[in-house]
């Protein structure tokens, strides 16, 4: 229940590493656009983007977070929470089997929730992997990214939000699409208290998670030649038989198009998001901050309101047995 | 079809047991029927008077999506449904229920004037999706679906999203974020259609069969998984077959939910149905219900990705 | 003072004359559209659409009531509020010359306002009058419909609007560009009462009236052909050069755009009202309407508010002296 | 200029004094003077650290209106202004300070951040007015102009108004519903330009001279009549030849008065808002002031089209 979810955090709170972890590049690249080769410390040097043409290479969680935050400031949070496989899912092989393969690689979920700095401001961040079965998002993403606006919520840090994704995680079925709704609570959660939300599309960012909290932000910026879209390129074509242009959904066009703020080069996030968050900073005030004040009342609130919930909803929601596995728990809760 | 209280849900039993495959697939086969009724067939039985409003008041009106005020039971009501279309014209000018921007924002239009009026929301589901066209993108499909769910969030007033047909991804979604999501008997809700899925996760659109086993998008699974708070009966060969009954059924539904949730202050309304989406979703890795230590999660505290 | 103009309104209120008023035809038209010629009786039982091809003739303000209203239900409030000359304007001839042969044409200001019943229910109706300086929005305009909506939320009855307009009186100046915020204010106090505001756009609707309470009604009609545009087509051809067609701003390309709910045909109006005033009948309740309630305490609250204006902003605002004279009293109470 | 209260409107004296023909004519040339500092001029120069946003989420992005957040007297602020563009191409590329419907609605997302995250509101208008093209109107020009004011009615926050320039027509009100409503002292607000007006009613655009003459735009005329709560200076030879003291005399009006509307409740705030714009107009028979017999209007209550 999210109400516990704040008594529980802090234990779970971890150190992070302040190796480099290799999940940022291997031996080397060849830029896709240009052909120019980088050893992987090069590329790392240069936020992976190419000194010849600007090309962004795609940026998984954990090096995302080195990049954005001051040196050493990040610390994850929840970095327990796993997939369950609540429709015992199985298309060309079972979703445990991809989740466990994901989880090889050395990634745990599709996004990554830290408390950071950035320019000596503490905020939150949460870090979607495109790595981790396509950003997807199912359950675990709806549920840190909740907790994350909690958290910001209770403490009044703005929350920086970097996206990834090619949308709801299939797999997860109808409880993943759900997940839409689930996030723009979160973002409503934050809009009580007075907290910013900065959104930073990374590419691509499509379906699900561009139609929920993607798309909301206070502030948002897209990484250069981001594909941002509901629909994908391939879908569209395939429906409505139109030829789209190399242009489509990409970053440029959704900044003509209204829907973005600026286009910004990886290079110059951090100084961007550490002079939007300067701005948005809170005057230091006599009286205790509304928001800490509201968080610690919606606690309350919640707890109450959970209460009063009809017995139906209270299914499948927000749980995990004593034992951590939610997917057996379903099924015994709901046959028997 | 007899019992008095005219919806499945609270019967428990039957409605709660787990689909088998080919009940699936017949459930599809019925849920996307050409014959189905739709959302101004339900309005036609259930409202002696209805004004269909149009236009989003920024670039167009979306006839994929109908929305209009309504009286309902002797109180006014705001309504906005998919609306397919019936014969092959209809069905393009309508673009096959699949709305753009324009619709969901018409959307939004009418639940500020649901606040502002004190009029009940109703919404009726039945997508194949939302619409995958570039111009949609441009005019930001993907904000409209999201704003429109942040706006149900917002609302003063009760609301109830029933699935009537195919709910089918964020297009579904988008007007469904409601006090109370039931579907109809012989409904889908899913995160995509079946051959959606099997084109991605089979690779072949010719398996939606087994995409639509592995998603089981039927109302009984919905019900079970607390996606959907209760479904509603249809008569025993389908909407289709009788759409008077069919309206009368949901019509028990309806009109004794919105009366349930008029008694709650619109304050704590608000307050559950924040709630009762920020639940959706089991993951393994949580506290346990009292807030003692994790079950899962212990470790070294290193990020995945940095060992 | 608005608090106070309830106090004195009952006292205004005048019983209409169901005779036919002549503002509505003269001797006979020719359709402008189709050559069929008409006598005024004629005109006048067709609601003065040509019964060969639809043409919606202009329709006056008294006619208008007659038509929409139940019969002999109709009854003008405030008609006696007059434009001031606060400019002392002169253009090719002085603001009151103008004024003065509006006003020999028999029409007293381009609004007028009236109580009446539409299919049995109660409401509040402002219908413009494009014959009245082209139906020109001055202070008049927006004092009488602010009265109107301030009557429309205290005794909750829905509010009318029917308007055509080339937009505000440019005799009046920025006082008539106000005008525009004035009536937006009306709109929200009816937003505040929770009272219904429907909107009949007539040809033409143009200019200031477009971009303020026209464009904003809960449910907005059209009538057919009415040109709705905030800059007209003769604006828009000499300042972009492009040739606009023939349907540009009309009322059947406005629906097309999103911009009105549907194109009615003026014979189909009253019903059509009837019908939505019906659909949106407060259910009888057993507590007091909040309508009621809030406007009560609104004209409180509104007293304690002014009390509280800077000194500056009650310059020149909603006054008239004991002589009715607003326009000498402007100068007098600014330059002494 | 040396007045340490920094504005003039509250010296009273001289700038409450009916201005003269050619001086109005001198005062329309100095409003829309090439150089005269532009919104971003002020910005640069009152705010350490600015951050412009862009696009409407809906349709586009309109350059002719900027927006963004600011550092303002070490507070978060929200500014939208009309940016007319310098020279030839920043001029073509901004459409002359001309918004279009997009403008406003990239507005109206402004002031909805400005609520959820508490920040004051400023704006600056300078415009010939809100666009006249067709693609506008297609799009609700009017429309957006009329949510634009009414969402500025909704605010909970504090908000100022000030006209650097040119305030013409809907166009410029459409961001001008704030709290308080200054000039600077050479610039003109009027409900068309001198141009327009002359065009219409002395069918001659040439006439401007006379036009001017009659509306009487300037700061002086428009604070005699309340339509602005103040008159800012500028420095002594126009805003256009010392931008930074012209942005040193607004900081001093602007910070004195945004710390006063901030010790304001916000419901109170938004009362007098309201209060401060239903108020205006001048008219015969109204009813005197302590609610006794109206002035005028007696009479056989005949409806006057009626006899
Ligand atoms: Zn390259
Ligand atoms: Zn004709």
């Amino acid at each position: 229940m999210p109400p516990h979810i704040h008594i529980s955090v802090d234990r779970l709170r971890r150190r992070r590493q302040t190796t480099q972890p290799p999940a940022s590049g291997g031996e080397g690249r060849a830029c896709p656009e240009c052909g120019t080769h980088f050893r992987a410390e090069e590329l790392a040097r240069n936020s992976r983007v190419c000194t010849s043409c600007d090309y962004h290479f795609p940026l998984s969680a954990h090096p995302r977070l080195d990049h954005l935050a001051d040196d050493g400031t990040w610390t994850e949070l929840w970095p327990e929470l796993r997939p369950a496989d609540p429709l015992r899912f199985v298309d060309l092989e079972p979703y445990p089997d991809r989740v466990e393969r994901a989880e090889r690689s050395g990634l745990r979920e599709a996004i990554v929730i830290a408390s950071m700095r950035i320019g000596g401001i503490a905020c939150l961040a949460a870090v979607m992997d495109f790595g981790y079965l396509g950003g997807s998002m199912g359950a675990v993403v709806g549920e840190k990214l909740t907790r994350a606006a909690d958290r910001a919520a209770e403490r009044a840090l703005p929350l920086i939000v970097v996206t990834a994704s090619g949308g709801a995680r299939m797999q997860e079925g109808v409880l993943a699409l759900m997940q839409m709704a689930k996030t723009i609570v979160a973002v409503e959660e934050l809009r009580a208290a007075r907290v910013p939300l900065i959104v930073v599309l990374a590419h691509p960012t499509t379906g699900g998670v561009w139609a929920s909290f993607a798309s909301v932000g206070d502030v948002t910026y897209a990484e250069p030649r981001a594909l941002i879209a509901f629909s994908g390129p391939r879908v569209i074509e395939q429906t409505t038989r139109e030829k789209l242009p190399e242009t489509f959904g990409r970053a440029e066009a959704q900044l003509a198009h209204g829907q973005v703020d600026a286009v910004v080069d990886r290079r110059e996030l951090p100084d961007r998001l550490a002079r939007v968050l300067g701005i948005l900073r809170r005057p230091a005030e006599p009286e205790p901050g509304a928001a800490a004040t509201w968080a610690r009342e919606g606690r309350q609130r919640a707890a109450r309101a959970a209460q009063a919930l009809p017995a139906l909803s209270k299914r499948l929601v927000g749980r995990g047995g004593p034992n951590g596995d939610a997917e057996s728990t379903v099924h015994e809760g709901e046959d028997g | 079809m007899s019992d008095r209280r005219g919806f499945l849900g609270l019967r428990g039993g039957r409605a709660a047991d787990e689909a088998d495959e080919p009940d699936v697939w017949r459930v599809i086969q019925l849920a996307r029927h050409q014959d189905r009724p739709y959302p101004l067939d339900y309005i036609e039985r259930l409202m002696p008077e209805f004004e269909e409003i149009h236009g989003d008041r920024l670039f167009s009106d979306d006839p994929a999506l109908v929305a209009g005020i309504g009286r309902y039971h002797d109180r006014p009501v705001a309504v906005i449904g998919h609306q397919k279309g019936r014969d092959t014209r209809e069905r393009t000018a309508r673009n096959f229920g699949m709305a753009g921007p324009e619709g969901y924002r018409k959307a939004m239009r009418l639940m500020d004037l649901a606040d502002k009026l004190d009029m009940d929301l109703v919404t009726l589901i039945d997508t194949p999706g939302a619409y995958p066209g570039a111009s949609a993108e441009e005019r930001g499909q993907g904000g409209a679906i999201a704003r429109s769910m942040q706006r149900m969030l917002r609302l003063t007033v009760p609301s109830v999203a029933v699935v009537i047909g195919e709910g089918s991804s964020g297009g579904a979604l988008g007007i469904g974020v409601a006090d109370r999501v039931v579907m109809l008997e012989n409904t889908t809700y899913s995160v995509i259609s079946p051959e959606g899925g099997a084109a991605i996760l089979w690779r072949d659109a010719a398996r939606s069969r087994d995409a639509a086993a592995a998603f089981r998008p039927t109302a009984a699974s919905c019900y079970r998984w607390g996606i959907v708070d209760a479904v509603v009966p249809e008569p025993p060969e389908g909407a289709h077959h009788d759409y008077d009954e069919a309206a009368r059924l949901l019509d028990g539904y309806l009109e004794r939910t919105l009366r349930e949730l008029r008694r709650q202050p619109p304050d704590q309304r608000r307050r559950l149905r924040r709630e009762r989406f920020r639940r959706i979703g089991a993951y393994r890795g949580a506290p346990t219900e009292d807030g003692s230590a994790p079950a899962v999660g212990s470790g070294d505290g290193r990020s995945p990705g940095g060992e």
